[in-house]
């Protein structure tokens, strides 16, 4: 009965079957859309926003901590207040979203290429190699990746590409397992067997057979990772370890508030967080419909 | 089971070793040791006495040596800002991580495994989609800004809740804790909430996807068979087998939340190492930092050690291996 | 009579459709009796099976029809009360040995749970039960294995813990859906000795469902046969053996190489039969069916003679000899 | 005639070794050792072109193994494999490549044995594109062709295979194979996960494309039924070994070996009914830890001492007909079935 229910499900895209998978949930569609508003804006948005948050000539220290919705001295208005250097909040938030989506996504996708690269590698040799490279796998799940970062960053300063540098060392372990994992299964399915038997070359059953076989589990990795990353990303900030101050993320608008929520400003650090929550959430809603619909059996985590 | 512990511990020595050689290098090779090691504000003579005495001089291996040996002996150096071994400083603060990460420990699995039950025993229902959809809201927060809200609304707006600090302490069983005090409790609330969530999200994930991959199986419908009430087949045929995920899950999880207290003592000003590291980071007091990484990364590393063999022991599979 | 079941109809209500996997089952079970179920995969014989003992997980459910255990009908009849008959008065056995136990529990565990759960006995009472259950299905040192784990046996001795298991409460009826598929022949005929015995040693009632005729054959007093979720005929073993009348049986009797002499040619059945959503009106055999005529667009009711009962406008009857 | 593909005296072992652990658990005297598994002990077994041979087994055995080392895709440990009474190992390369391609597989497990993400075109195709057997806008041609010459709807071509039932996947199976014009088809359970009345029909099609394009087959399977029906040889493996040998018909109708009587009387048919099971004692040893000697033995009724130390050697007890058991070297003493096999043979 099982198998029946499931032939329905099955199609033949794999791609399809992710898009209507999201679809079919109201919760993931909305998450989605979400999801692509957030990227076009981190895009787009620095065009569009009234304020250069940065451009020391365009802010006025007059301005600062202007509760949301007041007016400048300029005139301008400013929907969701100003910080304590008097820049627009929304402003400052539009390229703080640009900065931590890009960190986010660049390691995210480093992380997967070298990951998975490793991951395969070590399911197709087996022995000594896999051996070595699960061990190192083994070694970095074995500590949080909040901790790893901050022993990295310790290390090697503050810095976008060190950040970059940091996530990609502390996510990579993740896909290897997942993809070697997946590719071990596969190899031991009768189609490897008959490829070979059928005479075609191994980068043809690896790349060609395999890898394909082991998409799932990477891309609901990878959506996970992504918004792992972006988490991850801006506590490093927070904790003023991450990202410079010449490159402001979410993370580091929402520390800038920190000292000033006691005393009641709450929006310097509110609407920042709020942004990251809502991106945060939605690319997890997303994974998480991908991974019901792609691989109910995937471990957590 | 003895060679499983043979190998796990061997393999265990294994990592510390490699990461004292990956904090050596760290500290050594890439920064400038001088830097790292001296406080910046000693004169040319105090540098010149220190390099030798710490016999920067020296080649890398020999260094190392030393640093091996010192490290052996709980001797990190001495912290610039308090002037006391840095070793004896992290165990000063170590209480109070320690005391936070358990009780958030407790929240998470109190309330984790309850609610993941209930999910995973009524899929698709709005019960479960309520508690799923939470749980990823738990994943998603960032929780330091979710520690800002946490004392914007319970200590600013409605003032119930102390904002900092551990508050009073006092004994049980000869163990100092906040738990023993009103004050130490209300003090404890915020922060363990904070640092619980992740973890408790967790939790119900994994007990709920341990629910939903048991109950198919036939050994639950066979139990079924058997006349067992649906209440003996919960809470001893479908738990006896997801416990073996949880406890691997939550002891490497103990781990984590010692770390996350990093984020939570900086921001609830809890008096534990996570804000001892930060602060010494901040201010470049690198003995403290090399002695936190060392002392934490053999932590965890016995944690790991220990849930293995818990798991080992749970799971008769892998206990009975060698007598098969 | 043990077991009456009449026109009984188990259906899963799927968000495609509803898949009637059981659609108008009868048939009955006496006293120390053994009936083999036979069929092909998705003919429903494992359905019903589930369904006497009310074990069908959602989307199905019962749908109509009654099941009579001793005269009282058991469908409707709450969780709880069913809970009293399971394993009590009728017991079940599985198909692949190495899911049926508990991995992370002792066979003492799983075997003391199922007496305590239905009788107020003492532990060691119910352990002693247990090492007598153990020792009627013959694992040796029954006292020493009641210790182990399921890994620790091999599939055949698996099979035989959970037989005990099933005796352990004296059933009037064992519902044992393909107990032997997934052992080796020389396994199968060990479990086949020991069910035997046992039946015949404490009368008790058996439905063997299985795929093999020739299982069944060397075991059941009567046969059903199972196409579609309906029974196409039954009666006494030795009638349907050797004057089949349904068209789908002699199918698969020509179609089992094990049946026939060396060199004569297999007879296949051609095409496949309907998954349970696709099912037409009509006999669900025709569309195979050597002997299928326009009349079969409608289904054909039951016919008898002699006890051996079949659904079929166009019966064998001539060719049986 | 030369025989089509010659195994020789052919062993293989797995061996999972000890890491330092378990050596230094071992120093430290505890009782472990390297595990050794003989899947595959000493076979020989030759296979003459149009023949179709019956390989019979219980699980464990070593049947699948032997198989994949005929079919030339998992090597063996010791012993020579001949393709047309060329030693394998040192053909040269092209020939080692057409030999390999002239032995093709057909599987157990019809959903694992394709590639869930390929079409039926390019599951059929892709070898002989990629070898260069025929181009590639001939392809879409030959794989109609052949999934006609299997039973299979051509208009098909583009779905994916979980849109087809068991039987008919595994008539994809074999088109996959006949696409690299195979002489030699291994069948390692091919028939066993279908349902009666389908693998029927797939037992059908095997024969007739054996007439048809010459095909000599490896019939592995732990149904003597089907291999009765199907075969023209049989041999019977226990353990790694094979035990006996012989011509069908010669064998179906006197079988020697005490294991094969067993197996033969235990085959349930619908002749026998309300039938006294007599079953053979025991379980099947693990492969890990053979029984000295013979290694039925153990579970043999008319065992001695002899068997229980002296492995037994495959003589010639009729012509054709080997046998491994000390049995037939005591005159009037063989074994002679306890119940008749007419059930089966």
């Amino acid at each position: 009965m099982t198998a029946l229910t499931h032939r329905f499900q099955e199609s033949q895209s794999f791609w399809a079957r992710s898009l209507r998978g999201i679809l079919g949930s109201p919760k993931a569609t909305i998450a989605l859309a979400i999801c692509l508003i957030l990227i076009a804006t981190a895009i787009f948005g620095p065009a569009l926003v009234p304020q250069n948050p940065y451009d020391l000539a365009a802010i006025d220290f007059f301005d600062a901590r202007l509760p949301p919705m007041s007016n400048s001295m300029s005139g301008t208005t400013y929907w969701l207040g100003t910080d304590g250097q008097g820049r627009d909040m929304f402003s400052a938030m539009v390229y703080g979203l640009r900065t931590s989506m890009g960190v986010g996504l660049f390691s995210g996708v480093i992380a997967l290429a070298v990951g998975t690269a490793l991951g395969l590698t070590a399911a197709y040799y087996g022995g000594r190699i896999d051996t070595l490279i699960m061990r190192l796998v083994d070694l970095m799940l074995g500590f949080p990746t909040i901790l790893v970062a901050l022993m990295l960053l310790a290390l090697l300063g503050q810095g976008v590409w060190k950040v970059v540098l940091a996530l990609v060392i502390v996510q990579w372990a993740q896909f290897a397992r997942a993809v070697r994992a997946a590719a071990l299964i596969e190899r031991g399915k009768e189609y490897v067997e008959a490829a070979a038997s059928l005479g075609l070359s191994k980068p043809r059953i690896l790349f060609g057979h395999m890898l394909p076989n082991c998409l799932p589990p990477i891309i609901v990795i990878g959506t996970l990772q992504v918004a792992n990353a972006i988490s991850a990303e801006a506590t490093l900030s927070f904790l003023g370890i991450g990202l410079p101050i010449t490159e402001p993320s979410l993370g580091l608008l929402i520390a800038n508030g920190y000292q000033t929520l006691l005393s009641g400003q709450y929006w310097i650090s509110v609407y920042p967080g709020l942004l990251l929550l809502a991106l945060v959430f939605s690319i997890n809603i997303v994974g998480d419909r991908l991974r019901e619909v792609l691989n109910p059996r995937l471990s957590e985590r | 089971m003895t060679i499983f512990i043979i190998r796990r511990f061997s393999q265990s020595l294994f990592v510390v070793f490699l990461t004292s050689l990956l904090v050596f290098v760290g500290v050594y090779a890439i920064g400038n040791p001088v830097d790292i090691l001296i406080p910046a504000d000693a004169s040319f003579a105090e540098r010149e006495a220190a390099i030798r005495a710490l016999g920067l001089d020296r080649s890398l291996v020999a260094q190392y040596g030393t640093f091996l040996v010192n490290a052996l002996h709980g001797d990190f150096g001495r912290s610039f800002v308090f002037n006391q071994p840095a070793i004896s400083l992290i165990f000063q603060r170590l209480p109070a991580t320690l005391e936070l990460a358990f009780v958030a420990l407790a929240i998470a699995l109190v309330l984790g495994i309850p609610l993941g039950l209930i999910a995973g025993l009524k899929p698709r229902s709005v019960t479960d989609e309520t508690i799923m959809t939470g749980s990823i809201l738990g994943f998603s927060l960032p929780n330091f800004w979710q520690g800002m809200m946490l004392i914007m609304i319970f200590s600013v707006w409605l003032g119930w809740l102390p904002s900092s600090g551990r508050g009073e302490s006092g004994e049980i069983f000869g163990i100092t804790t906040s738990l023993a005090t009103w004050d130490g409790l209300a003090h404890l609330i915020l922060p363990a909430t904070n640092l619980a969530l992740f973890q408790l999200s967790l939790v119900i994930r994994l007990t709920r996807t341990g629910v939903r991959e048991t109950m198919p199986l036939d050994f639950i419908k066979f139990a079924r068979a058997k006349g067992l009430s649906e209440r003996r087949i919960i809470s001893v045929h479908v738990m006896k087998n997801i416990l073996i995920p949880i406890v691997t899950v939550v002891g490497m999880e103990f781990g984590s939340l010692i770390a996350f207290a990093v984020v939570t003592e900086t921001i609830f000003a809890w008096p534990g190492i996570g804000k001892l590291l930060i602060d010494s980071i901040t201010v470049l007091d690198r003995p403290v930092v090399v002695a936190y990484l060392l002392v934490v990364v053999t932590m965890f590393i016995f944690i790991n050690l220990a849930v293995d063999i818990v798991y080992s022991m749970l799971d008769p599979r892998i206990r009975l291996s060698e007598t098969q | 009579m043990t077991l009456k079941v009449e026109n009984l109809r188990t259906y899963f209500f799927t968000r495609a459709g509803v898949a009637k996997a059981v659609d108008g089952v009868s048939f009955e079970v006496g006293r120390g009796e053994i009936l083999g179920l036979v069929g092909e995969s998705g003919s429903g014989k494992s359905i019903t099976g589930f369904s006497v003992l009310g074990l069908v997980d959602p989307p199905g459910r019962v749908a109509g029809g009654r099941i009579l255990f001793h005269g009282e009908d058991l469908v409707g009849r709450s969780q709880g009360e069913m809970r009293t008959l399971r394993g009590k008065k009728i017991a079940m056995i599985f198909q692949d040995p190495m899911m049926t136990l508990n991995p992370v529990l002792s066979i003492e565990t799983q075997m003391v749970e199922t007496v305590r759960a239905h009788d107020r006995v003492s532990k060691a009472e119910a352990r002693a039960r247990a090492v007598e259950a153990l020792g009627l299905v013959g694992i040796p040192s029954p006292d020493e294995r009641l210790a182990a784990y399921p890994h620790q046996f091999s599939g055949g001795m698996r099979q035989r813990v959970a037989i005990a298991i099933a005796l352990l409460h004296r059933p009037e009826l064992i519902i044992a859906d393909e107990p032997t598929t997934a052992l080796d022949v020389t396994i199968q005929s060990q479990i086949l000795a020991v069910i035997q015995g046992l039946s015949r040693d404490f009368g008790m009632s058996l439905i063997w469902i299985s795929h093999d005729l020739g299982v069944v054959a060397g075991l059941a007093h009567r046969i059903a046969v199972m196409y579609a979720g309906r029974i196409v005929e039954t009666g006494e073993t030795d009638t349907v053996l050797d004057s089949p009348v349904h068209p789908y049986t002699i199918g698969l009797m020509r179609s089992v190489p094990a049946n026939l002499e060396r060199g004569e040619p297999l007879t296949p059945i051609p095409g496949m039969a309907p998954p349970p959503l696709g099912r037409s009106a009509g006999c669900p055999f025709r569309l195979r069916c050597f002997a299928a005529t326009a009349a079969c667009e409608i289904e054909p009711e039951e016919a008898t003679a002699d006890g051996h009962r079949w659904r079929c406008f166009h019966p064998q009857i001539a060719r049986a000899a | 005639m030369t025989p089509l593909v010659e195994a020789t005296s052919i062993s293989r072992r797995f061996t999972r070794g000890l890491d330092y652990a378990e050596r230094l658990a071992r120093f430290l005297g505890a009782d472990i050792e390297e595990r050794v598994v003989h899947a595959v002990d000493g076979v020989s077994l030759t296979i003459n072109p149009g023949e179709v041979v019956g390989l019979v087994g219980e699980s464990g055995c070593g049947k699948s193994t032997l198989g994949r080392i005929m079919a030339g895709i998992l090597p063996q440990s010791d012993g020579v494999m001949n393709w047309q009474g060329k030693d394998m190992s040192a053909l040269p390369r092209a020939e080692a490549k057409a030999a390999r391609l002239a032995s093709q597989m057909i599987f157990q497990d019809p959903m694992s044995s394709l590639n869930p993400r390929k079409t039926i075109r390019d599951i059929i195709g892709e070898a002989p594109i990629a070898h260069g057997m025929v181009a590639r806008r001939d392809a879409a041609e030959m794989v109609t062709a052949l999934m006609q010459r299997v039973g299979l709807d051509p208009s098909y071509l583009n779905r994916y295979p979980h849109q087809f039932s068991g039987g008919q996947r595994q008539r994809i199976g074999i088109a996959r194979a006949l696409a690299v014009n195979p002489r030699f088809i291994i069948c390692d359970e091919s028939v066993s996960a279908l349902d009666v009345s389908i693998q029927a029909q797939i037992l059908n099609l095997f024969m007739e494309l054996k007439q048809e394009l010459g095909l000599t087959y490896l019939f592995i399977s732990h149904d003597l039924g089907v291999v009765k029906h199907i075969s023209d040889r049989v041999a019977i493996m226990y353990l790694g070994r094979i035990v006996e040998s012989a011509p069908a018909d010669a064998f179906f109708a006197a079988p020697n070996h005490p294991y094969t009587i067993a197996l033969l009387s235990e085959v349930p048919t619908i002749k026998q009914r309300k039938r006294q099971f007599n079953p053979v004692k025991g379980e099947i040893p693990s492969p890990l830890h053979p029984p000295s000697g013979c290694h039925f033995h153990p579970r043999c009724p008319h065992a001695f001492d002899r068997c229980r130390i002296e492995r037994p050697i495959l003589r010639e007890i009729a012509a054709g007909h080997v046998s491994a058991c000390h049995l037939n070297e005591m005159p009037g003493k063989a074994a002679s079935p306890a119940i008749p096999t007419t059930a089966i043979a």
